[in-house]
């Protein structure tokens, strides 16, 4: 008999599936909301619950889904890493959806309102699923579940422009995914195997034999290739701008705050768990995501400083952090991981933020997100202004806020790695002043006198986001010591 | 075997080929439909029964029907109503 | 030539493969497009399902009291699963084809590409 | 300014148009000479950049080619018995141990509804999202939602598609049946039954005549019915699986494999995918013809 904790993955996971589908019956999209919310909260306890136990006991546990052990039947696997994940997602999701929940209300149609719940709910699942899978093609199931709840949330508000945005996004994950799948088959037929602790001693094993190692590594960049389409690596993010730019607030919060995140964590199982740190040096793959990730950095933030539009502003702001967290990975070694891991809360909580204040920003501005008409929108809604203006001085990297946390973690990991300190320090700087460079001008902006002042009535809801939002990005700025530490605990045991 | 196995293969690529290949949409979805029967009778050939059934009712039957159903509403649509 | 030969499903899945993300990446219309996409998911399928044949193999059903080879039954279950999950996509793609022809009265993403940036301005 | 994103080069934006397309994009709007000009030079660029990403798209795929196939020979042998990884332990006992474990004589079914179960339930989520994002997408709107006849009311039913459907739908309904039914003893199964049932109701629904409002099965009747047998995977699966893990001796009685009543839960599970197939299928062809 397990502990009643280690069945709390599972029961999350099949919760939010659940959930989801119930949600369908419900008409009305206040209590569909409602029941979203619960199940966020639900799973949050649960998972904090699971990240306790796996830290006090000081080691991960598989959960074997039926009667059968692996590697016959499939499994889920939950250690202090998984935990932390899997309480800070649906934290993000809940209060994104909070703080977006006004705009959801107006640009979502009443009757679409519990459906588009219902994909909130999947999404939900997708990432449950793909943090705590132990089996390469359960990965690919759950792929395939967020490409359509994606397009779904993509597609909240529906113009011709969603409706092209949703389009491209679809393609480029079923490109992704079918990528994915074709290194998968690779992989399957030169190991035998999809469980993913018993495909890390057959790998090991034909590579100490020197067997299969053409197809070994072209599944390995096959499989990597895959998750790059879906987290919308620097060649790979065309998809990414269009979707973020016309969807409702909420949407575009989770698409980019979360969304990508989840495959950010497949790749690190794919090269941690199913090959190993010192294959992916040895097959060239981590100098190639730290070369991806470095341009990536210096081109999503030269396209944002392009921008004319908030919205797209921020979403080409999500492509220069996404090169972030595979410049972390890139690094190639553990600490640079945890910098990883540490950049990717750090970005989901203040992108959420971000994305969230933007909204609220623009509702003093018949829901334009240009940066002329946002002009003075900051006093009209102070606190909208204050979020906005803290998110981006987050990404700026000014100390006690969430991004100088992961900054510096990064730049200290990169001391660890010789030939990359030098390059890491340099683009880390250049993308600093360059986030400066377009968040300053846009903070100025909305707090600029201007004559057209629209009152707007109170929302509750946001200011509580709000609120909460702000306590998490000081809690990422001021505990990072104490963080990394849990994240290189849980990496050590992944 | 093998002869017949490759002259089903060179004829799957052939159909792929074609579908990709002509100009018109109605006969492409059916040429997809004829490579989607090719494509089960691989998978006799695989001996996966299993397969083969899926194949012929779903990729076969079920998505050249939706194919199809989608193109004649937009003809429908082609001769009248649009919105915006 | 004879190794060729021997791995004559996997070379077709490899070109099917190639044949279909070309015309996903390159070919303007949508219906193409989805079909492309269609196509390039069963080359991978077969790719997969061709990793479970046996020489001499049966069909994965039990013959009672008969001791004979059976194929290997894991990727035609995995094989199955993908075959469903590409007709959801492929539904979902063609009711957005639908709401997209009814906007822009066109199929053609080049077309629709600039009217949408027509409307924009 | 030319766009360099990946994006561009997929939808191929704003390349030459050929003549009749461009027919079209012209008159959709008058435009000042300037912003011509501007416009024309702009797609110069970008069908340069068109044109080179074409080419780039060409070379890359031709390496993929090139790389796979090279890879392919460095592959087990197809059909190997021999050096084959992937003949291992498991196989092994899939092939050995599943008929007297599960009680189904088909090792796919077996592995789909047992050994993989989750896998398979989240492939049933899949299908009733999409159907879901379909409904989301055609029927619910701000309008009191109803669908339209398909074709202008008052045209006479075909007899002679009518007359056949009427004799052939028992048939294919009743083969549907039993190949849901059946698919733990012989190939079939949930999945591929469950399209074939859906296949027969868009026959019926088509010979019945294309002028009608209702619909054979109306979409709210679909998801209740999946959403139904979604929910009886979920907790039966979420019992086997809560008992699997705990080690409590939970199932049904197993049977004897090549029995109709075998496989435990395999049947019932059948049955959940079938109705949810079916929905799907139906779903989805009523709102692609009828939707408003």
């Amino acid at each position: 008999m397990l502990p009643l904790v280690c069945n709390l993955p599972m029961i999350c996971l099949l919760l939010s599936m659940t959930v989801g589908i119930l949600t369908a019956l419900v008409r009305n999209g206040r209590r569909a909301f409602f029941l979203t919310a619960a199940l966020l909260v639900a799973v949050t306890a649960a998972s904090a619950a699971v990240l306790v136990y796996t830290w006090n006991t000081g080691e991960s546990f598989t959960y074997t889904l039926g009667l059968y052990p692996t590697p016959v039947g499939i499994e889920l696997r939950a250690g202090v890493l998984e935990g932390l994940l899997a309480t800070c997602f649906p934290v993000v999701m809940l209060l994104s959806i909070l703080g977006g929940y006004r705009d959801i209300c107006q640009d979502v149609p009443a009757g679409k309102q519990s459906y588009y719940f219902l994909m909130l709910d999947l999404l939900l699942a997708t990432l449950l699923g793909l943090i705590y899978t132990n089996d390469l093609f359960t990965a690919f199931v759950f792929l395939e579940v967020s490409t359509i709840a994606g397009s779904c949330i993509i597609l909240s508000r529906e113009t011709g422009e969603t409706i092209l945005a949703s389009i491209r996004y679809i393609i480029f994950s079923t490109l992704g995914s079918g990528v994915f799948l074709l290194g998968l088959a690779i992989l399957y037929q030169c190991t035998g195997h999809l469980h993913m602790d018993t495909l890390h001693t057959m790998i090991q094993l034909h590579q100490r034999r020197g067997e299969y190692l053409l197809p070994l590594m072209m599944s390995f960049g096959l499989l990597l290739a895959g998750l790059a389409f879906r987290s919308a690596l620097f060649p790979f993010h065309g998809w990414l701008p269009g979707s973020r730019g016309s969807s409702t607030t909420a949407s575009s919060a989770l698409l980019s705050s979360l969304f990508l995140k989840g495959f950010a964590v497949m790749t690190l199982k794919v090269i941690l768990r199913v090959f190993s740190l010192e294959s992916a040096a040895e097959y060239r793959i981590t100098d190639m995501l730290f070369l991806l990730g470095l341009v990536g950095m210096v081109f999503g933030s030269v396209r944002a400083l392009m921008q004319k539009d908030a919205k797209r502003m921020a979403a080409y702001s999500t492509v220069a952090q996404m090169g972030y967290v595979y410049l972390g990975i890139g690094l190639g070694s553990a600490v640079g991981i945890a910098a990883a891991v540490y950049h990717i809360l750090v970005h989901a909580f203040t992108k959420a933020m971000l994305f969230t204040s933007i909204g609220a920003l623009s509702g003093t501005a018949h829901h334009s997100k240009r940066w002329a008409d946002l002009r003075g929108s900051g006093r009209a809604r102070p606190l909208a202004g204050a979020a906005f203006t803290l998110a981006a001085l987050s990404l700026c990297g000014v100390p006690v806020l969430a991004g100088f946390g992961g900054k510096y973690v990064l730049s200290a990991a990169a001391f660890g790695v010789p030939g990359r300190t030098a390059v890491t320090l340099a683009v880390l700087v250049v993308s600093a002043l360059l986030n400066a460079l377009y968040f300053l001008p846009a903070v100025i902006n909305i707090w600029s006198p201007s004559e057209r002042v629209e009152t707007v009535p109170r929302d509750g809801c946001y200011g509580v986001s709000a609120l909460c939002f702000l306590g998490c990005n000081l809690v990422l700025g001021v505990g990072f010591v104490p963080l990394t530490r849990l994240i290189e605990t849980g990496i050590s045991m992944f | 075997m093998i002869l017949l196995e490759v002259i089903l293969l060179a004829a799957l690529i052939v159909c792929a080929a074609a579908t990709v290949l002509s100009r018109k949409l109605l006969p492409s979805v059916v040429i997809f439909m004829a490579y989607s029967s090719i494509m089960a009778i691989a998978w006799i050939f695989m001996r996966s029964p299993d397969l083969a059934i899926a194949e012929a009712a779903i990729g076969a039957g079920v998505t050249t029907v939706l194919f199809i159903a989608t193109l004649r509403r937009v003809n429908a649509l082609k001769e009248g109503e649009r919105d915006g | 030539m004879e190794a060729l030969l021997s791995m004559r499903y996997e070379i077709t899945s490899v070109v099917l493969f190639s044949i279909g993300f070309m015309t996903l990446l390159l070919h303007p219309n949508l219906i193409k497009k989805i079909i492309g996409l269609n196509i390039m998911d069963t080359a991978v399928y077969l790719f997969l399902a061709a990793s479970g044949y046996i020489d001499g193999g049966y069909a994965p059903v039990l013959r009672p009291g008969e001791d004979v080879v059976y194929i290997n039954p894991l990727p035609s279950s995995l094989v199955l699963t993908g075959i469903v999950v590409s007709m959801s996509v492929t539904a979902l793609l063609l009711a957005l084809a639908l709401r997209l022809y009814r906007k822009y009265n066109s199929l053609d993403l080049d077309v629709i590409v600039l009217l949408a940036k027509q409307g924009k301005e | 300014m030319a766009d360099f994103s990946l994006r561009k080069w997929l939808d191929g934006e704003q390349r030459l148009l050929d003549g009749e397309r461009s027919a079209v994009l012209d008159t959709a709007r008058p435009k000042p000479p300037q912003a011509v000009r501007r416009r024309q030079r702009h797609r110069g660029y970008l069908r340069r950049w068109r044109r080179f990403y074409a080419v780039l798209a060409v070379v890359t795929c031709l390496m993929l080619i090139v790389a796979l196939a090279v890879t392919v020979l460095y592959l087990p042998r197809y059909g190997a018995v021999e050096d084959n990884p992937t003949l291992n332990g498991v196989v092994e006992y899939y092939l050995r141990r599943s008929a007297e474990e599960t009680g189904a004589a088909n090792f796919v079914a077996a592995v789909v509804f047992a050994y993989r179960a989750m896998d398979t339930f989240g492939e049933a989520v899949v299908i009733f999202a999409a159907t879901a994002a379909v409904i989301y997408l055609l029927y619910i709107t701000d309008r009191p939602v109803q669908l339209r006849p398909a074709r202008a009311p008052k045209s006479p039913r075909n007899q002679i598609l009518w007359q056949t459907v009427r004799l052939l739908f028992p048939y294919i309904a009743m083969y549907a049946l039993y190949m849901i039914c059946n698919g733990h003893t012989s190939p079939g199964g949930g999945f591929a039954g469950g399209a074939i049932l859906g296949g027969g109701l868009i026959l019926w629904d088509v010979a019945l005549g294309e002028d009608r409002r209702e619909t054979i099965l109306s979409p709210e009747r679909a998801v209740r019915a999946m959403v139904v047998c979604l929910g009886l995977y979920a907790v039966l699966k979420g019992v086997s699986f809560f008992a699997g893990a705990n080690g409590m001796d939970w199932h049904l009685p197993t049977g004897a494999p090549g029995h109709i009543l075998s496989g435990g839960l395999i049947l019932p599970l059948n049955i959940c995918v079938g109705v949810i197939t079916a929905g799907c299928v139906i779903t989805a062809y009523v709102l692609f013809t009828r939707a408003e």
